[in-house]
């Protein structure tokens, strides 16, 4: 369970967001939607504190962050897949999933478990897990994006834009996989950005509309003209 | 308010010798070593550091001696040639190192500096060796001077040069070439974009960087009365950037304000702390750059501002 | 029908695996507003930089005016009046948005004196015309990395115009740009062009956008034209709602 | 033909510790992104230290055979006391900022370490050559040969496979790779990349340190090494491709050795070597033998 | 003019660098003579006033020192300098600001050479006399030496003595020749390739001008890789190293003069001996010839001052002291040194071999020979290499036996 409160960002000197709140409760999914630059990565790097709070605060399962180094936050269940895919390109795919439960000293039991879990959900990921990063296409960038976020992520879940420029078929498995992962873990709270969000349609639980920096409830009807 | 802190500057320039003549020569090596740091500057804006700038400083020197070598004792030609010289092969060089960025362009300048310092202790016949070539008391438009008459010639003949030099500088970095050097740092494909030559922006830069570094290495050769290879030596190359960075490179009085801070402190600190100067001048420059990344004149130049509201 | 203004025919270039132009072909007529669009990935913003020099074919001939420019520089392309607007702004961000302005404006009437002033009078005049046409006038001495990633999307555009083109490629213009801000912008944009009879291509992810201001649209995917023709054409294409959903 | 063995075994010695200053610089270039021009300073202090500690095992009559862990010591020492301090105090504020400044700052560093090695060791040589003493010499080809040489050539290759392995297969290794390939998305996957950026700065250190120790036992120490060191550490360096390890070690060989032949058949030209290379390799590589461009997404 | 309260004297020489090795003994005998001399009432009742300055740091800032001081009307004499590059540079500085400049320690032979310099002088020996003194001992001990290698730093003073020695060796005999010359860059820290290039030459000889720690470093590889077993190994700074490094006898070393602490004559001298001993007590360590020649250097000014005060009414001026130094003769701790019309000294050279001693935990020199000055000098106004090409075997014959000087 994840909850923000008021937060004001800026970026490179001009105020991105302006008091944003919104929880995200265990279980459900939600997806933020808004146009190129409204906002939505902001949010998520802020989350993730890759950028600082102006205001407010963010917390995860009523633990503050302030003052939790961005390495410090998957440590407490935070699993992050960036805007655009950022594989490690000398590291084959097994080696980007391990990551981090390498830099979390996960014990060896752990890590295999983890990977075990993570190539059930996306059995396409045990087939290209020896490619290495460098190679892969978008669409399966995007997909080892997302199995390496849920190695660590037992808390919160925080995908940007995952379906940005995916081909259609790639999406639709990729929207399955989303399925799944809420289905098995009731636990998970899960925040998806998206400027195209029909395709979330069977996944979402609850839409939130960003606009010039502000947060409004909505649901993926409207959001979806 | 500028005009007034410059006109200080000179003034201050011109009388302080009159009192200690000894620091009239000190001044007249300000003087030579900041036209060289001016030359470093110029490329410093473009984003480019040269370590080896000291290689044309030597060639002007060098130009001066073999002149003088050779019978052609006047001071007005010899400093031309030492100009043209250095300038000609800056524009050489030049037509190479404009292709290359950051470290490299910086390794390759301190290669051809190092190149050009091996030839000149090798070349004995030529260049001395290592002992160096004597440069003769020079004629002014024939005039035969002794030296005695030179070193004020020197001194304040220099500085109305490095005065009309300065001027000239200041309006090429205000003329669109000297405006597009920051952007060649800032945003080279942008230039390239606007269907602006970024290699001919450079080698124009750096032909003028090279003819100043020998201008001042000409004034050198002529004030010191000998020259010798380490005036190329990478160690010089690196005095001029740490010169250039400490005065600033905004401006074109920047580099001659670090070329007389760092002759200050050296020629006080050898006679005080002789082992420490470099620690003295290595924690100027961390302090410099740390704090105040306008530079020395950066900083004169605010003080005088502020004092003037 | 008359030839093409700029003609790109069988262009193939590739990044590591991704075929970024994949047999691309694509010609734009003289004084026509040709709108690309297509998913992320999808190569467009790669055709613009195969058109202006800044990428090179593995294969392929890009021509402008029949004239064969495939391997030239992008100062080359760009002095033969091709102009060039970014994705990513690219900006001069020592100078100030004025000074910014008055070296495009110089590298077009006259940069090569070291004497004079890059800040002259009619440099000057030219560069407060330009930014005023883009609603910058209030922030000319503004630095230019300071400004707003929308400004500095306008002050983009402002120094490809200054060039006085004959062809303008124009990434993503309004991208960042707020939507109230969207429209006014392109209605000054596209009066200027007009009246300068300027022939223009821009890549655009807003489908509003494009139905408004396109002669003509280009659907790019996978590194080729998947469908053109005019928008209502396009837009009632079902292969292009289907492939190009993501892209609202 | 009688050059060959010579040139093979001093040539080898040479590119060893060649290698051993250019290794360092390169592996801290890959990682942080800063050209550490102090790293001529670590390779004298390492030499000092070095010096120090065996001259007083020396004098307390320690068995010779000592004076190698010694000398790995000193290194280590060195590094410890310096690395994460330096790194903390001055590199970590230039990283991301013009190489200029990055360039100056440690310049200036080194100039202070300049005058303060000389205010704590004074200005006259030292030296310390048990380690070369009790290896003894061995005879190849007519002409004798420290061990010692032979040694420095089997260390140098020990060096590199060491420096794969950990960068490859150790954890440490792994969070390097990562912090360079994308310290941002390295920090979300947990990596606290402010301490790798320390740990890579320290190993540098280290590794200059190392070479500088490893020189003394043949050389003794006296102000002056570290300028000399850190110009023919950027020149390998750059010729090997800025930030790659193989490409410094291979460059390394190719100055040791060209050195060697400039010595038989060009004295004159011995000490431009480095540079002339650097410049004939830079003219056809722009970035270096095992360096490439990284062009710019726009 | 009047008694001054000091006599102002500068004296450069390099106490940081690489270098500093080399120069700090010279430093040292300066202050510990001028010690001794203000102690006994200094010079005519003026005690000495020192001021000294770093060569270290570079032609241009040696030569504004050397300005500033000039202008200070307390300044009196400069004792400068010890590299030829300074000397160089000094010298028409000195003449343009009339302040008599004695040098200590430089010996390039250009000094003199086509220039007069009316204010500078040099009771020390030049690389002229210095080298072919070296030439001469090794053709007397070893006639049949032809093959010989060369190692010198590279600067002028390394190529200069290859030139001059080669020179003599060949007008000694012409079967002599040059096998290897190599000159390493002051401040090389591995002589490995060299070493190994030399003894594949398969040398004779072995012939170094190395100083400082250069000297040092290539000692130690040199004799650790069998040099000094299999050629025969001409340190013509060697001396200087004697009691930091463990030389091998039967090296042939000298003093570049006549300046050997232990020499006969310096033995035989009460003065000599005090002054070692004190030396010894101050420093920790016995003055090698750079110390032996700053303090004959010092000596050399004292007596011309005396002579100049015999000779002005009142406290001699600059010029005064100047026109004394013309012609001057004297006595020193290790012999005699004049000073003829050219400025330059006629001063004896000694050289031997080291041998070991159970005085001293370090060699000593033995077997020497004094050569006389006036016979290794060329005469004033001939051109050096001239001259050396106009000596013969019999100029060896000619000259003292190695070993006659005991
Ligand atoms: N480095 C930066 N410098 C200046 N402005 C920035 C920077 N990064 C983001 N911005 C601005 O912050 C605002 C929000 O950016 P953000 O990336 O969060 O938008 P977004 O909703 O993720 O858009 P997209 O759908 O394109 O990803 C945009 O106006 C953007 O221009
Ligand atoms: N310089 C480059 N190096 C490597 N890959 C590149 C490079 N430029 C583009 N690509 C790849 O080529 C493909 C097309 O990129 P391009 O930028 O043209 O897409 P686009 O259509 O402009 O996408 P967007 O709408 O997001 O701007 C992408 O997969 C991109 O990763
Ligand atoms: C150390 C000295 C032997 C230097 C030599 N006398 C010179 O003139 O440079
Ligand atoms: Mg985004
Ligand atoms: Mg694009």
């Amino acid at each position: 369970m994840l909850s923000v409160e008021n937060i004001r960002v800026a970026v490179a000197g001009n105020t991105v967001l302006r008091d944003i709140s919104f929880t995200l409760p265990n279980g459900e999914t939600t997806v933020l939607i808004g146009r190129n630059g409204a906002g939505k990565t902001t949010t998520l790097r802020a989350i993730m504190g890759l950028l600082p709070l102006a205001a407010g605060r963010i917390l995860v399962n009523d633990r503050d962050l302030d003052g939790v180094a961005t390495y410090e936050r998957p440590a407490l269940g935070l699993g992050y897949a960036p805007e655009d895919r950022r594989m490690i390109p000398s590291f084959s795919v097994r080696e980007n999933l391990l990551l981090p439960t390498v830099a979390l000293r996960f014990p060896e039991t752990l890590k295999t478990e983890r990977l075990r879990a993570v190539y059930d959900l996306m059995p396409e990921l045990e087939e290209l897990q020896n490619r290495s990063g460098g190679t892969l296409s978008g669409g399966q960038g995007k997909m080892v994006a997302l199995g390496r976020a849920l190695m660590v992520a037992t808390d919160v879940l925080l995908l940007d834009e995952p379906f940005q420029g995916l081909a259609p078929v790639l999406a639709q498995s990729y929207a399955r996989t989303l399925k799944k992962v809420r289905d098995q873990r009731p636990d998970l709270a899960v925040l998806v950005t998206e400027s195209s969000p029909q395709l979330l349609g069977e996944v979402t639980d609850r839409a939130l509309k960003i606009e010039r920096g502000e947060i409004s409830e909505t649901t993926l009807a409207e959001a979806g003209h | 308010m500028r005009f007034a802190l410059h006109a200080a500057l000179v003034a201050a320039f011109a009388l302080v010798p009159l009192a200690a003549p000894w620091l009239g020569f000190v001044f007249t090596l300000v003087l030579a070593k900041g036209l060289a740091a001016l030359g470093v500057a110029i490329l410093l804006r473009a984003g480019l550091i040269s370590i080896g700038h000291a290689a044309f400083y030597a060639l002007g020197a060098y130009a001066v001696a073999a002149m003088s070598e050779n019978a052609v004792s006047d001071l007005v030609l010899q400093l031309i040639a030492a100009t043209l010289v250095s300038a000609l092969a800056g524009a050489l060089i030049g037509l190479f190192l404009v292709r290359y960025r950051g470290i490299f362009f910086a390794m390759l300048n301190l290669a051809v500096s190092m190149v050009f310092y091996t030839l000149l202790s090798k070349m004995y016949h030529l260049t001395g060796g290592t002992d160096g070539l004597r440069v003769d008391t020079p004629t002014v438009f024939g005039a035969v001077i002794d030296r005695d008459t030179l070193e004020p010639i020197l001194l304040y003949g220099g500085l109305a040069l490095v005065i009309v030099v300065g001027l000239a500088v200041h309006r090429y970095l205000k003329s669109p070439m000297g405006e597009a050097l920051p952007a060649v740092e800032t945003n080279e494909i942008r230039l390239e974009y606007l269907g602006i030559a970024v290699p001919r922006v450079l080698l124009s830069a750096y032909t003028l960087s090279a003819a100043l570094a020998g201008l001042g290495g000409g004034v050198h050769a002529l004030l010191v009365g000998h020259v010798v290879p380490d005036l190329a030596y990478w160690t010089t190359s690196g005095q001029l950037v740490l010169v250039a960075v400490l005065g600033g490179i905004g401006g074109v009085v920047g580099p001659f304000v670090g070329s007389f801070f760092l002759e200050i402190v050296r020629s006080f600190a050898v006679i005080y702390v002789a082992d420490t100067w470099n620690l003295i001048v290595g924690a100027g420059l961390l302090v410099v750059i740390f704090f105040l990344p306008v530079g020395l004149y950066g900083l004169l130049d605010r003080a005088v501002r502020r004092s003037a509201k | 029908m008359t030839a093409p203004l700029l003609s790109v025919e069988k262009v193939n270039v590739a990044f590591g695996g991704v075929q970024a132009a994949n047999e691309a072909e694509l010609d734009v007529m003289s004084g026509e507003f040709l709108a690309i669009i297509g998913p992320n990935g999808s190569g467009k913003t790669t055709l613009i930089n195969l058109c202006t020099g800044y990428v090179k074919p593995k294969s392929g001939t890009i021509r402008l005016d029949g004239r064969d420019i495939t391997r030239k520089k992008p100062r080359e392309i760009t002095k033969l009046g091709i102009a060039r607007a970014f994705q990513i702004p690219q900006l001069f961000g020592e100078h100030t948005v004025v000074e910014n302005l008055m070296l495009a404006v110089a590298a077009h009437q006259g940069f090569w004196d070291g004497w004079r002033p890059l800040n002259r009078p009619d440099f000057r005049a030219e560069a407060m015309r330009l930014l005023d046409m883009v609603g910058l006038a209030d922030v000319a001495e503004a630095n230019a990395a300071t400004l707003p990633e929308g400004q500095r999307k306008l002050t983009d555009i402002a120094l490809a115009l200054a060039l006085k083109p004959r062809l303008l490629l124009l990434d993503e213009p309004t991208a960042g740009v707020s939507g109230d801000e969207k429209f006014p912008l392109m209605d000054r944009l596209t009066a200027v062009l007009r009246e300068q009879k300027v022939t223009a291509v821009f890549v655009e992810h807003d489908m509003d956008l494009v139905r408004r201001y396109a002669d003509r649209v280009a659907v790019w995917n996978q590194g080729r034209v998947a469908a053109s023709g005019p928008p209502e054409t396009v837009f009632n294409d079902p292969m292009v709602l289907r492939d190009v959903v993501g892209v609202v | 033909m009688d050059v060959i063995i010579p040139m093979l075994v001093d040539g080898l010695a040479a590119s060893a510790v060649i290698f051993f200053i250019a290794v360092g610089l390169t592996l801290v270039f890959s990682v942080l992104r800063v050209l550490n021009v102090a790293h001529g300073s670590f390779y004298s202090i390492g030499a000092y230290v070095a010096v120090s500690i065996g001259g007083l095992a020396a004098s307390a009559g320690l068995n010779p055979w000592l004076s190698f862990p010694i000398l790995l010591l000193s290194a280590a020492l060195t590094a410890a006391a310096l690395g994460p301090f330096i790194e903390r105090t001055f590199i970590r504020w230039t990283y991301g900022k013009p190489e200029a400044v990055q360039i100056l700052v440690t310049f200036a560093l080194f100039l202070i370490f300049e005058d303060l090695q000389k205010l704590v060791f004074g200005v006259q040589s030292y030296y310390e050559d048990s380690a070369m003493q009790v290896l003894g010499t061995s005879e190849i080809g007519g002409i004798i040969y420290l061990n010692y040489q032979l040694l420095l050539i089997a260390l140098a290759v020990l060096l590199i496979v060491a420096l794969r392995v950990m960068l490859s297969h150790t954890r440490l290794g792994k969070l390097i790779v990562a912090v360079v390939a994308d310290p941002e998305i390295s920090q979300t996957l947990g990596i606290n990349a402010s301490r790798v950026y320390s740990a890579a700065f320290t190993i540098g250190v280290f590794l200059a340190a190392l070479g500088g120790a490893l020189a003394t036992p043949t050389s003794g120490v006296a102000p002056g090494l570290g300028a000399d060191a850190i110009v023919l550490g950027f020149a390998v360096a750059a010729i090997g491709g800025l930030g790659q390890i193989e490409g410094a070690a291979i460059a390394a060989v190719i100055v040791g050795i060209t050195r060697v032949l400039a010595i038989y058949y060009a004295p004159a030209f011995e000490p431009v070597m480095p540079y002339l290379v650097m410049l004939a390799v830079l003219l056809v590589r722009p970035y270096g033998l095992f360096g490439a461009a990284q062009a710019r997404r726009i | 003019q009047d008694k001054p309260a000091d006599i102002g004297m500068g004296v450069f020489t390099f106490t940081s660098g690489p270098a500093a090795a080399y120069g700090m003994p010279g430093r040292n005998a300066a202050e510990l003579m001028i010690e001794q001399i203000n102690a006994d009432g200094g010079i005519g009742g003026v005690p000495i006033k020192p001021t000294y300055v770093d060569e270290a740091q570079g032609g241009e800032g040696v030569v504004s020192e050397f300005r500033r001081l000039a202008e200070d009307p307390e300044m009196d004499v400069m004792v400068a300098a010890l590299s030829s590059g300074n000397c160089m540079a000094l010298a028409p500085v000195a003449d343009q600001l009339q302040m008599p400049m004695v040098t200590w320690n430089c010996d390039t032979h250009q000094l003199f050479l086509n220039e007069t310099h009316d204010y500078v002088f040099r009771p020390n020996s030049s690389t002229i006399p210095e080298f072919v003194a070296y030439a001469a001992y090794l053709s007397a001990t070893d006639p049949e030496a032809t093959r010989i290698a060369i190692i010198n730093p590279d600067y002028a003073f390394g190529h200069d003595a290859a030139q001059i020695f080669t020179g003599a060796m060949k007008a000694f005999n012409p079967d002599v020749e040059v096998v290897a010359e190599l000159f390493p860059k002051l401040g090389t820290a591995s002589f490995n390739t060299e070493i190994s290039r030399i003894a594949a030459a398969r040398p004779d000889v072995i012939f170094s001008n190395l100083w400082g720690g250069d000297l040092e470093n290539f000692i130690r590889q040199a004799s650790a890789r069998g040099l000094f077993r299999n050629s025969k190994v001409i340190l013509a700074l060697g001396e200087s190293v004697l009691q930091r490094t463990d030389l091998p006898d039967g090296v042939i070393v000298g003093v570049l003069g006549d300046g050997w602490w232990m020499s006969p004559d310096a033995q035989a001298n009460e003065e000599t001996k005090a002054f070692v001993a004190a030396y010894k007590e101050k420093f920790g360590e016995y003055p090698v010839f750079p110390a032996m020649k700053m303090a004959n250097t010092i000596l050399a000014v004292k007596a011309a001052y005396e002579k100049a005060i015999e000779a002005s009414d009142g406290w001699p001026t600059r010029d005064d002291l100047r026109d004394a130094l013309e012609g001057l003769q004297v006595d020193n701790l290790t012999g005699s040194v004049t000073i003829r019309e050219d400025h330059d000294g006629l001063v004896d050279q000694v050289v031997g071999v080291t041998e070991p001693t159970d005085d001293y935990d370090f060699p000593i020199i033995g077997e020497m020979a004094r050569y006389p000055a006036e016979k290794i000098t060329p005469p004033v106004g001939e051109d050096p290499m001239a001259w050396i090409g106009t000596l013969s075997p019999d100029f060896v014959s000619s000259l003292p036996a190695p070993g006659s000087y005991k």
